[in-house]
């Protein structure tokens, strides 16, 4: 914090650049108070899927058979693919910020372009996934009309097929549909969060073709670099929480 | 808060950790752990993995001591959430007033 | 309808005048230092007033002696009330045993209850004088709070799920009952009496009400009628479905290992979501009644499964309408 | 009777200075020294160009990222919204009256009184004094040019006024009926009211928070003014800070709570309703996580503006100012640990329950500290009778009795009797009309030379702060009676015998919305008609009476350099020591 408190007094040599805004005394200052500011956004974000995550905690103890037959039903294909998108996503944006810094133009043009591209491919596995759902009739309550919630529950003695929901012992479709309600809004929220992200990317992208970045001036690119590793953090636990636990039943 | 540029051979190594993270933690989850350790052992691969993100893609291990305080509160309250909410769930049966 | 003491509500259970002496210490610590704030403050803001427009006081430094005694002194004070507190809530709280049950079903907007002997009452409960009294409280729609001010006590009434109350009555009387917790347009209107009773009056009471059937009576034609009867036996002494018979009460062991206690709240759940905990050596071929059976079924339901007898024979209790001799005669 | 006739002069006289006579022995005393000669801190060559004249036209208000012209919009905001939950207040107390219910139909008083709660905590109470006293003061107290970032400064007031207008929007269409505290499974089930849209709009209104509270986090790490260290820093600045960190730790969790709700009272699933294997008891917990903290956000800024005016009109440093500072985020940490004592009669764990109630002893420990500690600083200073005083020293007696009776409440035993009471809904209006209100009104009369260049008028000033406190005592004190003998809350008619308490508390209120409506008036009036105000009428060495009134966009002509403690009315080689009688000064 000592540093933080100096900042005013140590007078660097970037005042009067043209992306300081008039109320900071330097760029330091302003870069400072952007990093600042996305941490303490992102402590906000924290919170806010952390009410879902109590809320998961609590289901899954309760409901622990139904939540591992729906966690099954889920595509764990997708979901792995998905994984490995946005962890290399994460690697662009990581690498976006670095050719900023050390003042690259064409590469950290590239790499926003990536993680733009990456960003939308989970995007469009999610929604191939949501989809399949609907088919499945696995979309909680009555949230779309005419197709409430009403799987098909794969019975005794019949064919295993991937369109029928496999009920382990315990479970109840009601339960499952507790699964569902929480994965909708889990995964929803976390997709909402990504689109705002491609659109940040996107504004990024068009002030960097403007040439508006440079090492001194990058807080943007960082900030946003911040914003996108979140989320990313947000899926490393959304996939075990929710693809993956449970497998253990059916297969182990 | 001086700048500090993170070489990309850390950034290339940090993929390949969670790309392998990744799959340890597909492969763990279809092999039947005894008891509850399925959880802990996919909890854990996930912990390690966003702490590598954290550290290193999100700079916070060059970052100042308010970057660490801020990440360690945000933590510190949602374990306060998660275990007094928790104090009430798991006490119910000592002493059945609903049930 | 006030007790003597002013500005405190009637005292009639067991534990009003525990409640009434910790609110009295609680009232007399906070008037203390609220007049000994308000006296110190209007001393100074006497005493120290500007006295000229030009004046300046020294400065003082803190001290950190005084801070410690300020901070210790109201932490040890409040410790007591802490303490005090956890000690009568537990009394307020801790079901007793050998308790006369009460079924307590709240909807909107009234109270159902229904005593262990069958005798129904609407926004009214009868109880004796110095019998422990249980509820057993449910709701059918949002939460509801069985409040008694003059007991000191009160309880969520939760759908979903059972909780309890318990009072012992010390003084005959009328008193209020109220629902404390918002449950929508009429909640005003969710009130009701409790008429506390000798326990002679009471059973005169009792036996003066009739057309009533025990709940357990009305459980074990429910079991009947609803075919429970054609797995777990007309007695519960079992068959296809685990044994209910004397379970009530016990632990019974679960399939997955682990052993539950059958308790009102396990039976409620293994009728509307059999398949939750299923009991060892059982299949999941048990059929929901949930949105079936209203909670009124389900309070027969369990009264009947709980006045089962180990072994199978037909309950005494659910033999007749009325068992001989008021509850309250029993537990003398 | 001529208008300058002796009678009408001393009835007027009277009138003008009857706070006074609460004191009547210095009533001369009073007048003699409420004009001062001395000034110091005379700010360099006064300029005529202040943030408010230094452009015109409604898109350099609309647009403008200045934070002091953003204060004024959410000033202007959140007073509209105090008066509508006031007109609901008024409608409460109209219909209890009378024991039976006549004046409104049962359905009308649920959402009268819903809506009361969700405008006044939500709509005013939370953001009162940060957005706009904090708003305004915390770039100027740490000598800063402007909040650190200007525009989500702006955006945080378009998202509150856009919450604000869905909440009308519900209010108009048919309004709500669940109570503030939107419990399930009635408000997602069996509530026939606009939940959705209400929730909708409270929802949106809680970024407008959790924004203002990033921006003061952020501007308050880097950008004090060179020599402004943290020990520097008025106790104003160290309870927004604590009060920040709440808005940004807590109302997330809200959030994604009403949204869940929302949700699930439109697809008919439910995480919190029993009928589809929810748990309502999750809800309570969820939505008490960030409410009860929330009380501290009202809270907090209050106390903060309390140690400003106690300080300042005394003319003393604060006594124990680490301790009161380190109090304030002790209240924010702790306040997270409590929220439980809500659910003492929910059929919440036993268990729970007792760690509950003994976290929320410890907690009233830093808020007794403050008390002291403001009481310590009066000893041997020179007190004023200055309005803003007033406020200060109602706001000390009322937040003792608010306080004390919050242990009633966290004491196990008696909080089975009085949850859910009138002793409830007196105890929290004693912590936010007695103390958040009380900070608010001071603070406001404080600031009112600085924000807007004029005085306002000091008799009408401490005849309202009379008529208020007043008032105000009247219409809670018989609510803590009501309580005990066991009037629930949220009743629309209710048993006669508790009718003697509610005309008390109605008689009461209406001498408060008339105390309410007398600052309105003058405040006004003064706007237009008021004295000029110097740069320091209260002749004060803070940072904020360092420039001119109103002060400049960017707040300072130079960057200021701190090289003083706060309070520091008296050189530091001065400071007395208590215990020791002989002044190191006279020892060297």
């Amino acid at each position: 914090m000592a540093d933080v408190m100096n900042s005013h007094a140590t007078t660097s040599g970037t005042h009067g650049h043209r992306a300081l805004q008039h109320h900071f005394e330097n760029m330091e200052q302003q870069r400072e108070a952007g990093t600042l500011g996305m941490w303490v956004f992102l402590v906000t974000e924290i919170m806010f899927f952390g009410g879902m995550f109590l809320a998961y905690t609590l289901y899954r103890s309760k409901y622990p058979a139904a939540f591992a037959s729906a966690s099954n039903h889920l595509d764990i294909t997708l979901g792995a693919l998905n994984t490995g998108v946005l962890i290399l996503s994460s690697f662009t944006m990581a690498m976006a910020v670095y050719f900023t810094q050390v003042g690259k133009r064409r590469p950290q043009i590239f790499c926003l372009i990536a993680t733009l591209i990456l960003g939308l491919t989970f995007l469009g596995v999610k929604a191939k996934e949501y989809h399949d759902k609907y088919e499945d009739r696995l979309i909680p309550g009555y949230l779309i009309p005419g197709a409430p919630f009403g799987p098909a529950v794969q019975k005794e003695g019949e064919p295993p097929d991937h369109h029928k929901l496999h009920l382990l012992p315990g479970a109840t479709v009601e339960q499952v549909q507790m699964f569902y309600w929480i994965y909708f809004a889990m995964t929803g929220m976390h997709a909402l969060h990504m689109i705002i992200g491609a659109g940040l990317l996107t504004f990024l992208l068009i002030f960097s073709i403007k040439g508006r970045f440079d090492p001194e001036y990058h807080s943007p690119v960082e900030v946003i670099g911040l914003y996108w590793h979140f989320v990313d953090i947000v899926w490393i636990f959304l996939f075990p929480l929710l693809y993956l636990l449970g497998r253990h039943f059916e297969h182990g | 808060m001086s700048e500090h540029i993170v070489p990309v051979r850390v950034y290339v190594t940090i993929f390949l950790v969670l790309l392998v993270g990744t799959l340890l933690t597909v492969m763990a989850a279809f092999y039947d752990f005894p008891g509850r350790l399925n959880t802990i052992v996919a909890m854990t691969i996930a912990t390690t993995k966003a702490t590598f993100v954290v550290l290193y893609f999100m700079h916070v291990r060059y970052s100042i001591r308010l970057v660490w305080v801020i990440v360690a509160s945000a933590l510190f309250w949602m374990a306060i959430m998660f275990a007094l909410t928790f104090s009430d769930y798991w006490t119910r049966d000592w002493m059945r007033v609903g049930y | 309808m006030q007790s003597w003491i002013p500005l405190v509500p009637d005292s009639a259970s067991t534990f009003s005048w525990k409640v009434d002496a910790l609110y009295f210490y609680l009232s007399g610590v906070t008037l203390f230092f609220t007049l000994l704030i308000s006296a110190v403050l209007i001393f100074f803001v006497i005493r120290y007033r500007r006295r000229t427009p030009y004046e300046i006081p020294r400065p003082v430094a803190g001290s950190h002696k005084l801070e410690t005694l300020w901070t210790i002194i109201p932490f040890i004070i409040a410790m007591t009330m802490f303490g005090w507190g956890a000690q009568v809530y537990f009394q307020q709280y801790k079901p007793p045993a050998n308790a006369i049950e009460v079924y307590v079903v709240g909807k909107q907007w009234m109270w159902k209850l229904q005593h262990a002997t069958g005798q129904r009452e609407i926004n009214q409960l009868h109880v004796p004088v110095g019998r422990k009294i249980k509820l057993i409280m449910t709701s059918e729609d949002a939460i509801h709070d069985f409040f008694v001010p003059a007991f000191r006590t009160k309880m969520d009434v939760v759908p979903g799920k059972y909780t309890t109350l318990w009072f012992e009555a010390t003084t005959p009387g009328t008193y209020h009952l109220f629902c404390a917790e918002y449950c929508g347009m009429n909640h005003s209107g969710m009130t009701g009496s409790i008429i506390v009773m000798e326990p002679r009056e009471f059973d005169n009471w009792l036996s003066g009400s009739t057309g009533s059937t025990t709940p357990a009576a009305a459980g074990q034609q429910l079991f009947q009628t609803l075919g429970c009867a054609s797995c777990h036996g007309a007695n519960g002494e079992g068959g296809r479905g685990p044994t209910l018979a004397g379970v009530f009460g016990n632990t019974t062991q679960l399939q997955t290992g682990e052993s539950v206690r059958v308790d009102e709240g396990y039976v409620r759940e293994s009728i509307t979501n059999p398949q939750a905990k299923l009991v060892a050596g059982f299949g999941p071929i048990m059929p929901t009644f949930q949105g079936q059976i209203s909670e009124d079924q389900l309070v027969q339901l369990i009264a009947f499964i709980k006045s089962l007898p180990a072994g199978g024979q037909t309950p005494a209790s659910a033999q007749a309408a009325r068992p001989a001799g008021s509850p309250a005669q029993n537990l003398k | 009777m001529p208008p300058g006739s002796k009678t009408v002069k001393s009835i007027r006289f009277v009138i003008l200075n009857s706070p006074c006579l609460l004191f009547v022995i210095f009533v001369p005393l009073v007048a003699n020294i409420s004009m001062r000669p001395i000034e110091y801190y005379e700010p360099p060559v006064p300029s005529k160009v202040n943030y408010i004249n230094a452009q015109y036209g409604l898109k350099s208000w609309l647009l403008t990222r200045d934070h002091k012209r953003i204060a004024l919009l959410y000033l202007g905001s959140i007073t509209f919204f105090f008066f509508i939950g006031g007109l609901y207040a008024l409608m409460i107390r109209l219909e209890l009256l009378t024991p039976q219910g006549d004046f409104l139909q049962s359905a009308t008083y649920n959402k009268v009184f819903t809506q009361h709660g969700i405008i006044m905590i939500f709509f005013f109470l939370i953001p009162s004094i940060p957005a706009t006293l904090g708003n305004f003061l915390v770039p100027m107290m740490i000598g800063a040019k402007d909040l650190a970032f200007p525009r989500i400064n702006l955006l945080s007031w378009y998202i509150y006024l856009l919450g604000g207008v869905v909440t009308i929007y519900a209010l108009l269409a048919g309004g709500v009926d669940t109570g503030w505290t939107f419990y399930t499974p009635f408000s997602t089930t069996f509530s026939n009211s606009y939940v959705v849209a209400t929730g909708l709009g409270i929802f949106i209104n809680g970024f407008s928070s959790i924004l203002t509270g990033l921006n003061f986090i952020v501007t308050i790490h880097t950008m004090r003014a060179p020599g402004m260290t943290w020990f520097r820093l008025p106790l104003f600045i160290w309870a927004h800070y604590a009060t920040s960190l709440i808005m940004i730790l807590g109302t997330p969790v809200i959030a994604i709570t009403i949204l869940l709700l929302a949700f699930e009272r439109v697809s008919r699933v439910g995480i919190f309703d029993p009928a589809l294997g929810g748990d309502p008891i999750l809800f309570q917990h969820l939505f008490w996580f960030y409410s009860h903290p929330a009380v501290y956000i009202m809270i907090l800024p209050s106390m903060g503006v309390i140690s400003e005016l106690i300080a300042n009109f005394s003319r003393k440093n604060i006594f124990g100012y680490s301790f009161v500072a380190f109090s304030s985020l002790a209240i924010a940490v702790f306040g997270f640990l409590v929220w439980g004592h809500h659910l003492f009669v929910t059929s919440q764990s036993v268990y729970a329950g007792m760690i509950f109630s003994f976290l929320s002893f410890a907690v009233a420990i830093p808020s007794a500290i403050k008390v002291f500690n403001w009481t310590a600083t009066l000893y041997k200073s020179s007190i004023s009778y200055d309005t803003p005083m007033l406020y200060a020293l109602g706001f000390i007696g009322l937040f003792t009795v608010g306080g004390m009776t919050g242990l009633f409440l966290a004491s196990l035993a008696v909080d089975v009797h009085l949850s859910d009471t009138y002793f409830v809904v007196a105890h929290f209006h004693y912590i936010m009309v007695g103390g958040a209100l009380m900070g608010y009104l001071g603070g406001l009369h404080y600031w009112w030379p600085k924000i807007t260049g004029r005085m306002y008028p000091e008799g009408w000033g401490r005849f309202s702060a009379l008529v208020i406190f007043v008032g105000f005592n009247l219409t809670f004190l018989p609510q803590f009676v009501a309580g005990y003998l066991g009037m629930p809350r949220r009743y629309h008619a209710y048993p006669p015998e508790f009718q003697v308490f509610n005309v008390l508390s109605t008689a009461g209120a209406s001498i408060l919305g008339f105390g309410m409506l007398i600052p309105a008036i003058y405040f006004v009036w003064s706007m237009r008609y008021g004295k000029r105000a110097e740069a320091n009428p209260w002749h004060l060495p803070g940072l904020e009476w360092r420039t001119q009134s109103p002060p400049p966009t960017e707040n300072f002509e130079v960057t200021p350099i701190v090289t003083w403690e706060a309070y520091e009315f008296a050189p530091a080689e001065e400071t007395e020591v208590i215990g020791k009688f002989k002044p190191e000064l006279e020892q060297i």
